[in-house]
């Protein structure tokens, strides 16, 4: 019961400060929001016992990649070009696209509705062991080459910025 | 005066010149109180004698060195006057030729250093201002006094291209005697404000006057003591 | 109604133990945050030829009590043109993340509010959201000392940031696992503490956690010469109390995972060895010790309440002495009865405790040490040992343990033979990288660009 | 509105604000200007494009005063410049008055005034070295040096009554004899000083994060020292060998030998060697000084109206912070025409421009600090 109460707890605070991000004028206070949800999200991991998940959600999205979004917010001071300019002719090409995306979610769920389980079951009783070592394992035995790919791009991307940042100063 | 004969003077006071024992009383130059100076700063003019209390220093002397022999070669009737008063050199030249004077002290007497950069103010004198210049020479250790005399409209030409110490010398200059130096990169008041008005270390500037009109618009009090 | 308080209370169940912990662990954080403070400002005080705080209380004792009821009644101003959202919630989410990452840490066998089997990824996950706090304070409070401040202690904490992860890896390899409890259980059953088995990487992670709770001598975002307090400026009363207090429970938490990760937790040093048993008495005798002290300085004081408190003072430490000893006397004192039993049993978790605390307070002592030793790193000097040294270091400490272990595992090698090994070959690349840093620094003439690559000699 | 005598600077282009260039202003109300300075610095980024110093905060006209006051009374003015070291000041102005009298302080007078100068430049190089630590976060130093400076005021309130701003001398010699015991406190003082300076350098001198805030910080080259008419430690650090005090000897200092320390490159680290070394010095000077302080009068027979004779005078000591000169023009009256001081932290301070370009503003600090200029000096 106390799973049901947590859950609808995570994902209306998702759902919520979702909408909030788009709607906020100040763009720090949708980034905070946006952290809030990711955090949501993060804490509906959790509730299915994957805890590997939830702390790499937490790392990478909110402890990595939020911060350089706000760092970037900062640097730019995005306020003032926030009051410059305003895409008011465009907003029918967004209403589109959110039509287009919505009736596709809606044939997804409807399509998949049978394998969803019912209102009332439980979560998974059984937890899952401890993750982190399947994790692992599976990323350096069954996965070995996309993992090493993967690491490469990585390096690629890394160095590439590093050449970048050194020709503008 | 013991301390003073270490002291390296320029061709250390030259033999004979060497100022009498300061027993008999110094007669009495006091320049301020001639009624028209004449130019020579030290003219005696029968003021009245100092009580003989203290025992009279040495008295301004005219000086002649080879120092004062290069200068007059190469500059001739610029170097208007040349003395020395205890134990210093002093060369009182002209304003035009400022500029190439200190060139030459700091290439050929290699006065590389500019000690300090000031002026007086003897109101009653018609060149009124004193320049005066104090140069050392690391190389020779010697020190040199070069003075100049303005009227407060002439324009002194500024010495901040050969050294570069005299830049902020010569804004206090302009700031305590309004003295323009022509060729001087930014200057403006150093110490007062800028929109001071009056010359705080004139001798017309009496030492309780303020700007009133700066006191009363920037600090809102009603100034006067 | 009854059958759904009766779900309700079992649904809430396991969750009792933890509750407890953590509310003693919340109310007691402030105290400890507060005489750490005190500490700090005695420590630095006798390094300076001083007496330090000696008003409040015998010696001072009472000061960190006055200094929050000062906190607590300061004015609190919040800046006009500051965006009150953002400036309210920033120090709230310093004090939050740095709460809650104490939740995973083990302060003794039997006391911690959850073992999480991803343990350490918890507490590093969670510290790193720490920026945040900083980073939107210092942008909220609109001044441009703050929005510097700032933008530099971000840029730091996420350097240093990698540093310390890298060197917490060194010492997970030996653990194998990422539970703090099992990591200290595996330290106790390989009977070496991690930090002779990875030493480089108990280095970095020093450096790393010194640069990470923005102390001296990386203390750049609040320097007081330039930048006043860096993004504290505009705080004041309460809120600015909030980040103090985030700071030192900061430094509490780097502090215990370094003692869970390379100091052996709450195991008592060679714990295997009975020939140190007496070890076990340590902490009651120190204790005694500390109230025999306190006792002696008691007539000293000047003023009589001072003269009380110090007695009070000798009584709480006697008390401890008392608690600390009972276990191990208990089955001589009361025979075999279920009390005596039962005492007896709490002996590891209250020795645990006291050696988990003594390590946690000896490594903030180093803090201090250092920090009144050292003047400021310059900010470009102290991104460039960040990134050009540290890193690199804590990345190859990771992969020189790694061969030591395979040295050990797969070739047979005798264990301390492969780490010393390993270990040297570790300082070896250390040396040549500082040297190439030098060699790089003396022949540039001006001060570098804009993160300029001031002299690191 | 500008004076309109002046032509408005015809090569000053009105830079238009760089983008990214903000103007950073420093002071007067900063922890580390040592005074009511202000700095205008143009930064790009963190890095120092331009700084222009605004000063007059402090300013009393010092010299407007001196025209109104008697030679004697006009001696406790003095001690209000640079009140770090107001002993060497007041040696300065007594030495240039009894110049222009033609008089001389005896020989006792001009040793204990030695010892008392020499104390005091132990003392202004202390209290530079604790705050210059300070600035660059170094904590400790500074109590170190101000308990060793306690002794050294100790000293001379105990033979002036006055710890900062003593009015030590008159002109003539001295207006009170050494206090009995005064040279067992001096030795007490320099016996162990040798090792505390050693203390100072075990903290600092082999420190990584010292070595690094300071080699290359601030370079100021010979040539540039002596064209900007740079004097003391600052112009000692760049590698110039000149000190008035061997120079053109005053007081007692012909009498002692003692080195003069220089550095090669002219930082900031160099800087602070050379005053290390120059405490050093001074200490050895203050030993062989008090090991044979001459008997005799300690006032010179120049009587109590003092009228020297028409003319001027231009006398310069080795102050702690550079070369400190009086131009004294005196029209026979007993109150000078006119006083000129030559402010050493003020003509330092202009090489500070030059100094500071292209470092980060946490080397500005330390800029500040190891130009050691009192803002009392610089604005008189």
């Amino acid at each position: 019961m106390l799973d049901r109460v947590l859950f609808d707890l995570f994902a209306g605070l998702a759902i919520l400060s979702a909408i909030l991000v788009v709607t906020r004028r100040n763009v720090i206070h949708s980034a905070i929001f946006l952290i809030t949800a990711l955090l949501a999200t993060a804490g509906i991991f959790l509730q299915l016992h994957a805890e590997f998940l939830f702390i790499v959600q937490i790392i990478l999205y909110v402890g990595g990649i939020m911060v350089l979004f706000i760092f970037v917010i900062m640097l730019v001071n995005l306020d003032v070009a926030l009051h410059q300019m305003q895409f008011r002719r465009q907003w029918w090409v967004g209403l589109l696209l959110a039509i287009a995306l919505g009736a596709e979610t809606v044939a997804a769920i409807y399509i998949g509705r049978l394998s969803l389980p019912g209102p009332n079951s439980a979560p998974p009783a059984t937890a899952l062991e401890p993750n982190t070592e399947l994790v692992g394992r599976a990323l350096f035995t069954g996965y070995m080459l996309p993992f090493e790919i993967a690491s490469v791009l990585l390096l690629v991307a890394m160095i590439g910025a590093v050449v970048m940042a050194k020709r503008r100063t | 005066m013991a301390n003073d004969s270490e002291e390296k003077q320029p061709a250390a006071t030259p033999p004979g010149e060497k100022p009498e024992a300061p027993a008999h009383p110094a007669s009495p130059p006091a320049a301020a109180a001639g009624a028209t100076p004449p130019a020579k700063p030290a003219a005696p003019v029968a003021a009245v004698p100092p009580k003989p209390a203290a025992p009279a220093g040495p008295k301004p002397a005219p000086l002649d060195n080879e120092l004062t022999k290069r200068y007059k070669s190469k500059f001739g009737d610029a170097i208007l006057e040349t003395w020395t008063d205890r134990n210093q050199a002093i060369l009182v030249v002209a304003r035009q030729k400022l500029a190439q004077i200190a060139r030459f002290s700091l290439k050929d007497e290699e006065f590389d250093y500019l000690a300090d950069l000031t002026a007086v103010d003897w109101p009653r004198r018609e060149k009124r201002f004193d320049v005066v210049l104090n140069l050392y020479s690391m190389k020779k250790n010697q020190r040199l006094r070069l003075k100049v005399h303005v009227t407060p409209e002439e324009a002194v030409p500024s010495v901040t291209a050969v050294w570069s110490t005299a830049n902020w010398l010569e804004r206090e200059v302009y700031d305590m005697f309004g003295i323009i130096f022509e060729g001087h990169p930014d200057l403006k008041r150093l110490l007062l404000p800028e929109e001071w008005q009056g010359y705080p270390l004139r001798k017309d500037y009496d030492i309780l006057t303020q700007d009133t009109a700066w006191v009363r618009e920037n600090l809102g009090i009603e100034s006067g003591q | 109604m009854m059958h759904l308080l009766q779900t309700s209370l079992e649904a809430l169940k396991p969750f009792l133990l933890p509750l407890i912990f953590a509310v003693t662990i919340v109310a007691v954080l402030p105290l400890i945050a507060g005489y750490i403070v005190l500490m700090e400002r005695k420590v630095m005080a006798h390094m300076q030829v001083r007496l330090g705080p000696m008003r409040v209380g015998p010696h001072g004792l009472l000061q960190p009590i006055a200094d929050a009821v000062k906190l607590l009644l300061k004015e609190d101003i919040i800046p006009e043109s500051a965006d009150r959202l953002v400036f309210w919630l920033a120090p709230l989410l310093t004090v939050t993340t740095a709460m809650l990452a104490m939740a995973a840490l083990p302060f003794g066998p039997g006391f911690q509010i959850a073992d999480l089997n991803i343990g350490l990824l918890f507490v590093v996950g969670i510290s790193s959201m720490g920026i945040f706090g900083i980073v939107l304070g210092g942008w909220a409070s609109n001044s441009h000392y703050s929005l510097l401040g700032a933008l530099r202690s971000a840029a730091q904490l996420v350097s240093y940031e990698t540093a310390g992860g890298m060197a917490i890896v060194g010492a997970l390899l030996f653990a194998g696992t990422l539970s703090l409890r099992n990591i200290v259980e595996m330290q106790e059953n390989l009977g070496v503490w991690f930090i002779f088995a990875a030493p480089v990487g108990f280095f970095i992670y020093l450096v790393a956690s010194i640069a990470e709770t923005n102390r001296a001598p990386f203390d750049m975002p609040e320097a007081e010469s330039e930048l006043v307090a860096g993004y504290m400026t505009e705080y004041s009363g309460f809120r600015w109390a909030l980040y103090f207090l985030a700071e030192y429970t900061n430094v509490v938490v780097v502090a215990s995972i370094a003692t869970t990760l390379f100091l052996g937790g709450w195991l008592r040093p060679f714990p295997h060895t009975h020939a140190l048993d007496f070890l076990d008495e340590f902490p009651a005798a120190l204790m005694l010790g500390l109230a025999v002290y306190s006792l002696y300085r008691a007539p000293k004081q000047p003023v009589l309440i001072q003269k009380l408190v110090m007695v009070l003072v000798a009584g709480m430490f006697a008390a401890f002495a008392v608690i600390l000893l009972a276990p191990m006397v208990a089955t001589h004192v009361a025979g075999a009865t279920s009390i005596a039993m039962m005492v007896a049993s709490w002996k590891p978790a209250l020795l645990g405790g006291f050696w988990f605390l003594l390590k946690i307070f000896l490594y903030i002592y180093l803090f201090m040490w250092l920090r009144f030793t050292f003047p400021r790193y310059r900010f470009d000097q102290l991104m460039r040992l960040g990134w050009q040294f540290l890193i690199p270091i804590s990345i190859v400490n990771v992969m020189a343990i790694g061969l030591g272990l395979a040295l050990h595992r797969v070739w047979g090698w005798p264990r301390g033979l492969a780490l010393i090994t390993t270990t040297l070959i570790t300082l070896l690349i250390a040396a040549a990288l500082a040297h190439t840093g030098e060699k790089k620094e003396g022949s540039e003439a001006m001060v570098g660009e804009f993160w300029g690559s001031g002299r690191d000699a | 509105m500008a004076d309109p005598r002046i032509p408005a600077p015809a090569n000053v282009e009105t830079t238009v604000l760089g983008a990214d260039e903000i103007i950073l202003n420093m002071g007067p109300q900063h922890p580390s200007t040592h005074g009511v300075l202000r700095v205008k610095l143009r930064l790009d980024g963190e890095k120092v494009v331009g700084s222009e110093c605004v000063i007059g905060y402090l300013h009393r006209g010092v010299e407007k005063i001196a025209e109104h006051r008697t030679y004697t009374q006009f001696a406790p003015y003095v001690d209000r410049m640079d009140y770090v070291a107001a002993v060497s000041n007041g040696l300065g102005y007594c030495e240039a008055v009894e110049k222009l009298l033609g008089a001389e302080a005896p020989p006792r007078a001009r040793v204990v005034r030695t010892i008392l100068t020499e104390l005091q430049r132990i003392a202004s190089h202390l209290f530079w070295l604790g705050t210059h630590a300070l600035d660059i976060g170094a904590l400790t130093p500074l109590f170190y040096c101000l308990r060793e400076r306690e002794e050294i005021l100790k000293i001379f309130e105990h033979y002036c009554g006055a710890r900062l701003t003593t009015h030590a001398f008159r002109i003539g010699g001295l207006q009170y004899e050494t206090y009995d015991g005064f040279e067992r406190d001096v030795v007490q003082f320099c016996e162990p000083f040798d090792k505390r300076v050693d203390d100072y350098e075990a903290l600092l001198t082999s420190n990584r994060i010292w070595l690094a805030r300071t080699k290359g910080i601030g370079v100021l080259s010979a040539k540039d020292a002596i064209d900007y008419g740079a004097s003391g430690p600052v112009i000692r650090g760049s590698g110039v060998k000149w000190d008035i005090r061997k120079a053109m000897p005053y007081a007692a200092y012909s009498d002692y030998e003692f080195e003069i320390p220089t550095g090669e490159n002219g930082d900031t680290f160099d800087r602070y060697m050379v005053r290390l070394e120059e405490m050093r010095q001074s200490r050895k000077i203050c030993l062989q000084a008090v090991a044979k302080i001459p008997a005799g009068p300690i006032m010179a027979r120049i009587g109590k109206v003092l009228k020297p004779p028409p003319g001027e005078v231009y006398h310069a000591i080795e102050a702690p912070k550079g070369e400190l000169g009086y131009y004294i023009v005196s029209d026979g009256t007993t109150q000078p025409y006119r006083v000129r001081i030559r402010p050493p932290s003020l003509i330092n301070l202009e090489a500070f421009d030059k100094m500071v370009r292209g470092h980060l503003i946490a080397d500005v600090v330390a800029i500040i600090g190891t130009l050691d200029i009192v803002l009392g000096e610089v604005d008189r």
